[in-house]
């Protein structure tokens, strides 16, 4: 592979934005816009569309695991209560459905809130090793651009940074 | 975005595994593990009783019944402990071994007329109610079962033993796990039909 | 601007600003940070009286448990037919509590009401310190507390399994997993800040807050995922909220007693929860903001908003309490008839009526607005109302357990004693402890979020000029 | 249930038990064990005797002079219950609260295990051996008491105790037997005898259309309440009697009739006269009593009864009318009507009507006669207690032998034996537990209990033909220092007669050939020791004989001028006990069940209360539960009120039996003692102390407590369909299914 | 093998009870029948379920905080409306002994979240002491208020030393924090049917009676089974028209048996039959 990251870090998010655009226009060889990660303190939802189609499965895992503990419950449920040692109580049948939707209802929710949570440390890549560049500044107010891209480009890249007035730019190794 | 394929297979099969080995007793019934033949077994601690009593030369070489001693297991609820004038009854005719230490202690108590103070081994919680008439009727009498196995089910291999020891879980699980099988009513009938599944019947 | 509880100010906003803003768009960034922080440092007098006086609460409750534990139930002066007394009137009324983080953080999360961000933090950690809080009274009010886990539903060598038919195996459930939701709720929502934290922090604390944060970087992929997730679980929340506490009205809902087998229960009881829960994010506001000098957040206009749908609930609240009485008073049931007349008029009358005035009468109050702007009297309005609601609660448990169908065993004259009290007020203790220590581990505020909100409102105004 | 068919000496000492006393079951084990307990393990046992089982001996109930056979469930060596006999014709089978409670006269923890000798102020436990060189040394061989000298005070006893009691003071020759009772019949039999020619008659209750009760509680502390109630049972049943209650207070009985007045106290005779003379309108009756009685009970007018009794004068000719054309009929009196000064007359004025309505034969008969006269019952008295403390009084009694009776607590305050005792100077007490009347004596031995020794009895009342009823251990002795009366009795006996009963190794081998030697009137052909066993295994010999015949004196009657009852404005109140049938006399108060078995009526336990008409505490402003005192000319005692509809509105009354100061745990500052507030009334006739004549004034105290009862707030059903009553000729009764038959 | 089971006997396994002949071919149903015109109240019934049962007196305290353990109660009621409008109860009081109604429909068994109560194969309505955790929800939802609690630790106080001889070894001790109810003294119920199976018959009429039965003087109170056409309490149900799976009886106007709350359809297993008075005298 051997490609290497870059971070700029930026004050104004304008700033970053026209750094983004302009390295998407400035077609480096071996860039695609999928290796640019932006990092914030808050969400910027307004720059997916220029980030490109950065697909989300986390609802994938949620209906799986709704799904899941709804019907594993239910059965679960009712063949504890078709057991051997359970007993018919207050003349309701032994397998009793309005009381078992209760208790579906609650288990379809809790494992869809869990797989929700699994979904997401999935998505995010748990429990694997993190990006080293990064600044505490990000956690603050500051927007960072990070950039993979061949060792080659690297300094055409800051190059494009530079131009937007960033605070600081740093590499892999060192700064 | 990629979805890391490896991680994903990770999570989820910890989280199937996990879950199968939940679901495994509701679908079967009792605790993980205890499906198992020997799931049960639980050797007690060994009971230091009045007289090494041993049951492998009674039960054992000799083969006696167990219910020619323990006596009350078919007309009662408590299978009982020999009276004293029982073990006299054979050991007063039996000359040769008159001079062991046991059978001399055995004595010993029959000329103070004391009973002899054995000591429980196979002790229930005082909430159980175990009928042993009920289970000897039905497993010796009427299925007709070789006593030991009747009598071994729960009290374990009593014949190779000198003072009793327990070998069995005597659980609540254990007990269901017999009483959701289907025995034969009665030798010689193909009909069958479980134990009781009534709370009530065992607890008191 | 800080707003401050000065008389003129509130004046002043009045007749000069037409509407005032939730809060100040220009507030640093960097500012937000260090006022969050701040407040997770060494912490004033303030907090330690607070807090030792919670732990000293807490103490009183821990040792009538131990007495009553020791002694059996006979020790807090229960007995045939007044089985429950405090313990699950009170056990209602912190699951009710519990609903107040529900409503402003996930259903104002999904309707995009970007005022509830400097709150919705604290109001999370009530829900779930409240039915922390709530399942001691599960525990503290069982008879062999020791066998608790007989309830739960997990393979055993008895071969038993709890009674699913039980209302009770359905509260443990639904408690259990709305617990589980709410911690999985507030700490999701929470680890942008933890990334925060964990920047600032040093030492053992810097572990603690890397581990919780999940590698939280800020990455635009990290915030789709957060995005859809969040979302998603306040999605879940909701009618999981609404299950639970109709749920523990179906307690009542499902049983045959006369005063409790109404079918408006589950609604009547979630409409209660929802309005004892924001009652009590009135009062932890003022004291937060006291405490933890977040007035620059916790603004009057946020207070205002509070208060507002406080007596939207309040209202509604008092619909379907009038709906039950109206249902059992042209209904044909003798026994609930009676259950009624006894609850207005019987031993526990004094009780009922106080109920009723301080829950539909005391928030109009609410519709001041100099007075929802005034701080000693939503803290003194906002305790009232919760003191209302948790009456509320003894009038469904006392009077229909002393006045069921058999009249040869109503009770005249039945009253908690010391023990109960003593375990009711170190509930309180417990939890207001809890949520002290909360507020020093983990950021009462939601820093990135109010940075949101700063942010769209920044650029909102910018748009307009 | 098999019963026992051996030796139950023999069998309790080659039983052998070991580890059954010590388990307990259900408690502390709640886990698989081993090793941790014993098993019942036995040397010899019989072959019937088989662990888990339970095995049911006869014997009889000593808790009141009814005699029940009852049966005890022993298993592993340990009594755990009492059931009725249904072999016994007196309980046929049941058995009443009382009785059940027998076993905690046995089991009571305190119970007294050891001889105990005064020492100063205290008694000090002894030896046997010491206790019985002292007794001997006062009763035995050498002593040289006779005549007045000694006295034996005892309650109701019959069967060999009596018989070995008599022979007792008969080497002595004494005859001073003293049979105390505080709840005496003594004036009804009397008025019984006077009238009918028989102590005490059968009652067919039956065989009655109606029962006319002046306060005859029957189904609560009569005679023979278990037997009564089986034969109330059988009189509801189709064609159902009627049962009309007139008392001041409603008893038990009061409760179950189908019409209840309240009269006045004491004038139940006044309003059975006037019934007579209303009878006596019917031409039918108009013969049964002489022109003479006739003519006086002209003045007994119904506006004039009734303005003297209380009741509307409608009530008295619907009453007679009821009697006239319900027949066989029965009219009851009852203590209610007898504590009175004229007691003797308000009860045979009663027993009039009887006559009158020519119920002799039908409902009611004499009782058969006893073959074995020694061992039935002497009937006690008060009379018979205050004889004895004028005797200790003067300082005639120098030893004095105290079984089974408590008058320091029963005897009211003008009968102060309790001070007096000390003049006795040497006063020995026979008690299963120490009593008030005990701890001040100078000796107390520690008796078997019930449950421990052998005895036979016979009842004071006998339903049909007669019983002797035989009482058996039904375990081994719980506790080695205590010894049965019969042996007491017979040591001293050998010590006095040693050539007289050398023949009988203890009391077991005295009775056996006692009650074998009686084997030819029971006509069996059995062999002695058949008939013995047998006598064991059914715990009652029967034997059918013909009721006596009734006689007719209604010349008895004395039919005055009516005499109204005389106010006394200073105790404005009239003061009615009750009794209660489980408590009685107080003796029973030391037993737990019956501490919190509720009252039937007001439903309190463990306590004394002070019922009192709901209209007379509105006008008094008295609350449920206010603290009242409640005064008589001798004394005072405290006690909760207690508002209760069933009484008459100027009579306040109490419960008795509580209020003991020296009687174990369960009965210590229980309530308070009534007896202790009695007026020295007596009655004329008899001069029996009469209970139902003390007059009272009420104080508040301005205390207020919680009734302890189990009733709720509300008495009332509320709407709810609990109890629902039916028109009795709506029912019908003859169509249902019922295994008490006629 | 609960999930087989679950598939294989679903039908059965979904049936709703009590219904009609629901004990027709069933071997033991257990009911009884309380005669009110018989009851004279005397509480020879509550004493022998003392002794049976193995209940603890609780002392006075403990009584007069409503912690009273009597598994039948006799009540006392005054009388309604009418009857309660003169200065005196002229028709005597109304009593009435309070058991376990041992409901076919049992309000109890249905919350009890640990399933410590439920319905046994001979129609009771049981109470397992060692399975209860003292929720008291079953106390709270049963109508009739006959269940009692456990306030006290009273195997140490209850019973001193030798009384706990007396205790029945076929009844637990109930320690605290436990529910506990009548049992129709299923202690013998067991023990009689043992020994009928043992013989291979049913238990007769009359073998074995509860002991409250056993011990009333008047015998007001029948116990049998239903199951058994010919039993005493079988033939009064058919007499008395009351259909055990049905919540409003359609009977004769001149029968006595009724059932306590019935319109809750509680399906009570007693039937009182009414107190009855001459309304002449």
């Amino acid at each position: 592979m051997g490609k290497v990251h870059t971070l700029a870090l930026f004050n104004n998010f304008e700033e970053a934005v026209r750094a983004i655009q302009e390295l998407k226009g400035a077609h480096l060889p071996g860039f695609r816009i999928d290796d640019v990660v932006i990092k914030s303190p808050i969400d910027h939802p307004e720059l997916s569309e220029m980030l490109g189609k950065r697909p989300v499965y986390v609802q994938l895992f949620t209906l799986a695991g709704a799904v899941l503990g709804g019907s594993v419950g239910f059965t679960l449920i009712a063949s504890a209560q078709a057991n051997f040692l359970l007993q018919i109580r207050g003349g309701r049948p032994v397998v009793p459905i309005p009381p078992d939707m209760v208790l579906t209802y609650e288990l379809f929710i809790l494992f869809g809130v869990l797989m929700t949570m699994l979904g997401c440390f999935i998505a995010w890549k748990l429990p694997g090793n993190r990006s080293t560049l990064y600044n505490t500044s990000i956690s603050v107010d500051k927007i960072g651009i990070l950039v993979r891209a061949d060792p080659l480009v690297i300094p055409k890249i800051n190059e494009i940074f530079a131009r937007h007035q960033p605070l600081q730019i740093m590499g892999e190794h060192g700064r | 975005m990629k979805v890391r394929v490896k991680n994903c297979l990770i999570w989820l099969s910890i989280w199937v595994f996990s879950s199968a080995a939940m679901a495994e007793p509701f679908v079967q019934g009792g605790a993980i593990g205890s499906q198992t033949e020997d799931g049960f077994n639980a050797l007690g601690p060994v009971v230091e009783q009045p007289i090494e009593f041993p049951h492998n030369t009674h039960a054992g070489q000799m083969g006696i019944n167990c219910m020619y001693c323990h006596t009350y297991a078919r007309r009662s609820g408590v299978s009982g402990i020999p009276r004293l004038d029982k073990c006299m009854g054979c050991h007063n005719l039996i000359e040769s071994v008159k001079d062991r230490p046991r059978i001399k202690k055995l004595f010993e108590y029959w000329e103070k007329k004391e009973p002899i103070p054995w000591k429980k081994v196979h002790d229930l919680p005082d909430f159980v109610r175990f009928n042993h008439e009920r289970h000897i009727q039905r497993f010796y009498f009427k299925e007709d079962r070789p006593v030991r196995e009747v009598c071994g089910y729960c009290h374990g291999d009593i014949a190779s033993m000198t003072t009793a020891r327990r070998v069995k879980a005597l659980s609540m699980g254990w007990c269901v796990s017999c009483h959701q099988k289907e025995h034969l009513e009665s030798a010689g009938t193909t009909k069958t039909s479980n134990g009781p599944n009534d709370c009530w019947q065992c607890h008191k | 601007m800080i707003h401050t509880t000065d008389e003129s100010d509130i004046e002043i906003e009045r007749r000069f600003v037409p509407k005032a803003k939730d809060i100040n768009e220009d507030i640093a960034w960097a500012q937000i940070n260090k006022d969050v922080l701040r407040s997770m440092e060494r912490p004033r007098l303030m907090y330690w009286v607070i807090f030792l006086a919670s732990l000293a609460l807490f103490s009183v409750g821990v040792y009538c448990e131990v007495y009553q534990y020791r002694n059996g139930l006979g020790a807090a002066d229960l007995e045939n037919p007044q089985v429950w007394g405090l313990y699950i009137a009170t056990f209602i009324f912190w699951i009710g509590m519990s609903h107040s983080g529900t409503l402003l953080s996930a259903i104002l999360h999904i309707m995009h009401a970007d005022w509830r961000k400097p709150i919705y933090r604290f109001a999370e950690a009530m829900t779930t310190f409240s039915l922390m809080t709530a399942g001691l009274f599960v525990l503290v009010h069982l008879g062999r507390v020791w066998q608790f886990y007989y309830v739960v539903a997990y393979p055993n060598e008895r071969w038993t399994w709890p009674n699913f038919n039980s209302p009770l195996v359905w509260d443990a459930t639904a408690i259990g997993t709305y617990l589980t939701s709410s911690i999985v709720f507030l700490y999701f929502g929470m680890i942008p800040d933890l990334a925060i934290c964990r920047d600032n922090a040093k030492g053992f604390r810097k572990k603690f807050y890397w581990f919780l944060s999940a590698g939280w970087q800020g990455t635009d992929r990290q915030w789709a995922n957060f995005r859809v997730a969040y979302m998603t679980l306040a999605c879940f929340l909701i009618p999981l909220a609404v299950s639970v506490h109709s749920i523990v009205a179906s307690d009542f809902a499902v049983s045959q007693q006369p005063g409790w087998h109404i079918t408006s229960f589950p609604p009547y009881f979630v409409a209660g929860a929802l309005y004892s829960g924001c009652a009590a994010i009135i009062t932890l506001f003022i004291i937060l903001r006291y405490v933890f000098r977040f007035e620059a957040y916790m603004t009057m206009p946020i207070l205002d908003k509070t208060c507002r749908l406080t007596f939207a609930i309040a209202m509604v609240w008092t619909y379907l309490n009038l709906i039950e009485y109206a249902s059992a008073w042209y209904g044909n049931d003798e026994y609930a008839k009676q259950a009624l007349i006894f609850r207005a008029t019987g031993t526990y009358a004094p009780y009922w009526w106080a109920m009723n005035f301080l829950g539909s009468i005391v928030p109009f109050v609410l519709v001041f607005k100099s007075l929802r702007n005034h701080l000693p009297t939503m803290m003194v309005v906002s305790l009232l109302l919760n003191v209302g609601m948790w009456l509320e609660r003894f009038m469904i448990i006392t009077p229909t357990l002393a006045h069921g169908y058999y009249p040869w065993t109503w009770t005249g004259d039945w009253w908690p004693n010391w023990v109960q009290i003593g375990i009711v007020a170190g509930s309180f203790g417990w939890f207001s402890m809890l949520f002290m220590l909360f507020c020093k581990i983990f950021p009462a505020v939601s820093m990135y979020e109010v940075k949101e909100m700063v942010y769209h409102r920044f650029m909102a105004s910018k748009a307009r000029a | 249930m098999s019963n026992s068919n051996i030796d139950r000496r023999d069998f309790l000492r080659v039983l052998g038990i070991s580890g059954a006393a010590a388990t307990l079951a259900g408690c502390g084990n709640t886990s698989i064990e081993s090793g941790a307990e014993l098993v019942e393990s036995y040397v010899q046992p019989e072959d019937f005797v088989v662990p888990g089982v339970g095995v049911f001996y006869a014997s009889t109930c000593t808790q009141c002079g009814s005699g029940c056979g009852i049966m005890g469930r022993v298993r592993e060596g340990r009594l755990l219950k009492l059931e009725g006999n249904p072999k016994s014709g007196i309980s046929g089978g049941k058995i009443c609260g009382l009785g059940q409670a027998g076993v905690q006269v046995h089991y009571n923890p305190d119970r007294l295990t050891t001889p105990m000798m005064r020492e100063g102020e205290t008694l000090k436990p002894v030896s046997w051996d010491k206790a019985m060189a002292v007794l001997t040394a006062r009763l035995g061989s050498s002593s040289a008491l006779s005549g007045d000298q000694i006295a034996v005070l005892t309650g109701e006893i019959s069967g060999h105790q009596k018989v070995l009691l008599g022979l007792l003071l008969e080497s002595f020759n004494s005859t001073n037997h003293v049979v105390y009772d505080a709840l005496s019949p003594t004036i009804g039999r009397a008025a019984c005898k006077a009238v009918l020619g028989v102590e005490q008659p059968v009652l067919q209750i039956d065989k009655a259309r109606l029962i006319l009760s002046f306060g005859n509680d029957f189904l609560g502390a009569g005679p023979s309440p278990v037997h009564m109630a089986a034969q109330y049972a059988r009189f509801r049943k189709a064609p159902r009697g009627t049962l009309i209650q007139i008392e001041p207070r409603m008893t038990l009985t009061g409760a179950n009739a189908d019409r209840w007045y309240a009269i006045i106290p004491g004038t139940e005779g006044v309003f059975a006269l006037g019934l007579a003379h209303s009878l006596l309108q019917h031409q039918e009756y108009a013969h049964a009593v002489s022109a003479d009685i006739a003519e006086a009970l002209k003045q007994y007018d119904k506006d004039t009864v009734s303005e003297i009794t209380g009741v509307h004068a409608d009530a008295l000719s619907h009453i007679a009318g009821m009697l006239w054309e319900r027949s066989p009929n029965l009219v009851l009196s009852g203590p209610a009507a007898e504590g009175h000064a004229h007691g003797f007359d308000n009860a045979a004025a009663i027993l009039l009507l009887n006559l009158i309505l020519d119920n002799r034969g039908k409902t009611l008969q004499g009782q058969a006669s006893h073959p074995f006269p020694q061992l039935t019952p002497i009937t006690g008295s008060t009379g018979a207690l205050t004889r004895l403390n004028q005797a200790v009084t003067a300082g005639k009694c120098q030893a004095l032998v105290v079984i089974g009776s408590n008058p320091v607590f029963t005897a009211p305050t003008f009968v102060p034996f309790a001070n007096n005792l000390s003049k006795v100077p040497f006063k020995v007490a026979f008690v299963t537990q120490l009593d008030e009347t005990a701890r001040q004596c100078d000796l107390v031995l520690p008796l078997l209990s019930p449950m421990e020794d052998f005895g036979t009895h016979v009842a004071g009342y006998q339903p049909a033909g007669v019983d002797l009823m035989i009482q058996q251990p039904l375990m081994e002795r719980l506790y080695p220092e205590t010894r049965g009366l019969g042996d007491i009795l017979l040591d001293l006996l050998k010590q006095r007669k040693p050539d007289a009963y050398k023949a009988f190794p203890d009391y077991y081998a005295y009775i056996k050939t006692a009650v074998t030697k009686a084997k030819p009137v029971f006509r069996t052909t059995s062999s002695d020791d058949n008939f013995w066993e047998d006598a064991l295994r059914n715990g009652v010999l029967h034997l059918d004989g013909p009721p006596a015949a009734l006689e007719t004196h209604a010349a008895a009657v004395k039919v005055d001028k009516p005499r109204s009852v005389v106010t006394d404005v200073h105790y404005p109140f009239y003061f009615v006990p009750s009794v209660k049938a489980d408590l009685r006399d107080g003796r029973h108060a030391n037993l737990p069940w019956l501490q919190e078995s509720p009252d039937p009526l007001t439903t309190i336990v463990w306590d004394s209360w002070v019922e009192i008409h709901p209209t007379t505490a509105a006008e008094m402003q008295i609350r449920e539960g206010d603290i009242l005192e409640v005064q008589s000319a001798t004394g005072s005692v405290m006690a909760k009120a207690y508002l209760f509809p069933g009484i008459q509105p100027d009579t306040v009354s109490m419960p008795l039996g509580q209020g003991h100061t020296a009687y174990g745990r369960y009965a210590d500052g229980m309530g308070v003692n009534t007896f202790k507030i009695f007026d020295p009334v007596f009655d004329e006739h008899t001069g029996e102390l009469a209970l139902y004549a003390t007059r009272v004034i009420i104080k508040k105290t301005g205390e207020h407590a919680n009734v302890v009862k189990d009733e709720g707030p509300t008495a009332l059903q509320q709407g709810r369909k609990l109890v629902v009553t039916m028109a009795a000729d709506q029912a019908q009764l003859a169509k249902e299914i019922s295994r008490v038959t006629q | 093998m609960s999930l087989s089971n679950l598939i294989k006997n679903w039908s059965s396994l979904r049936v709703k009870r009590p219904y009609e002949d629901q004990y027709k071919d069933k071997d033991y149903k257990w009911a009884m029948v309380i005669d009110l015109d018989a009851c004279t109240g005397c509480n020879a019934c509550t004493t022998a379920c003392y002794a049976e049962n193995n209940l603890p007196v609780v002392g006075r305290e403990a009584f007069s905080k409503g912690q009273a353990m009597h598994w039948i109660r006799i009540e006392r009621y005054w009388g309604e409306g009418e009857e309660m409008k003169g200065r005196f109860p002229d028709r005597g009081a109304q009593f009435l002994p309070m058991l376990c109604q041992q409901c076919e429909s049992a309000p109890c068994e249905v919350v009890c979240p640990v399933g410590a109560t439920h319905h046994t194969p001979d129609g009771l309505n049981s109470q397992v002491y060692n399975r209860c955790i003292g929720s008291r929800y079953c106390s709270a939802n049963c109508p009739y208020k006959v269940r009692y609690f456990n306030w006290w630790q009273y195997p140490e106080r209850a019973w001193p030393n030798p009384l706990e001889l007396q205790l029945n070894p076929d009844v637990t001790v109930r320690s605290k924090g436990v529910m506990e109810k009548c049992t129709f003294c299923v202690q013998r119920l067991t023990e009689a049917k043992g020994r009928a199976r043992t013989e291979g018959r049913r238990v007769a009429d009359g073998e074995v009676v509860t002991a409250c039965a056993q011990a009333c003087p008047t015998s007001a109170i029948t116990f049998g089974n239903l199951a058994d056409d010919k039993s005493q309490v079988a033939r009064t149900w058919e007499r008395q028209q009351i259909k055990l799976a049905s919540d409003r009886q359609e009977k004769d106007e001149n029968l006595r048996g009724y059932r306590i709350l019935e319109d809750l359809r509680t399906y009570p297993s007693i039937v009182y039959m009414e107190r009855v008075r001459d309304s002449e005298a």
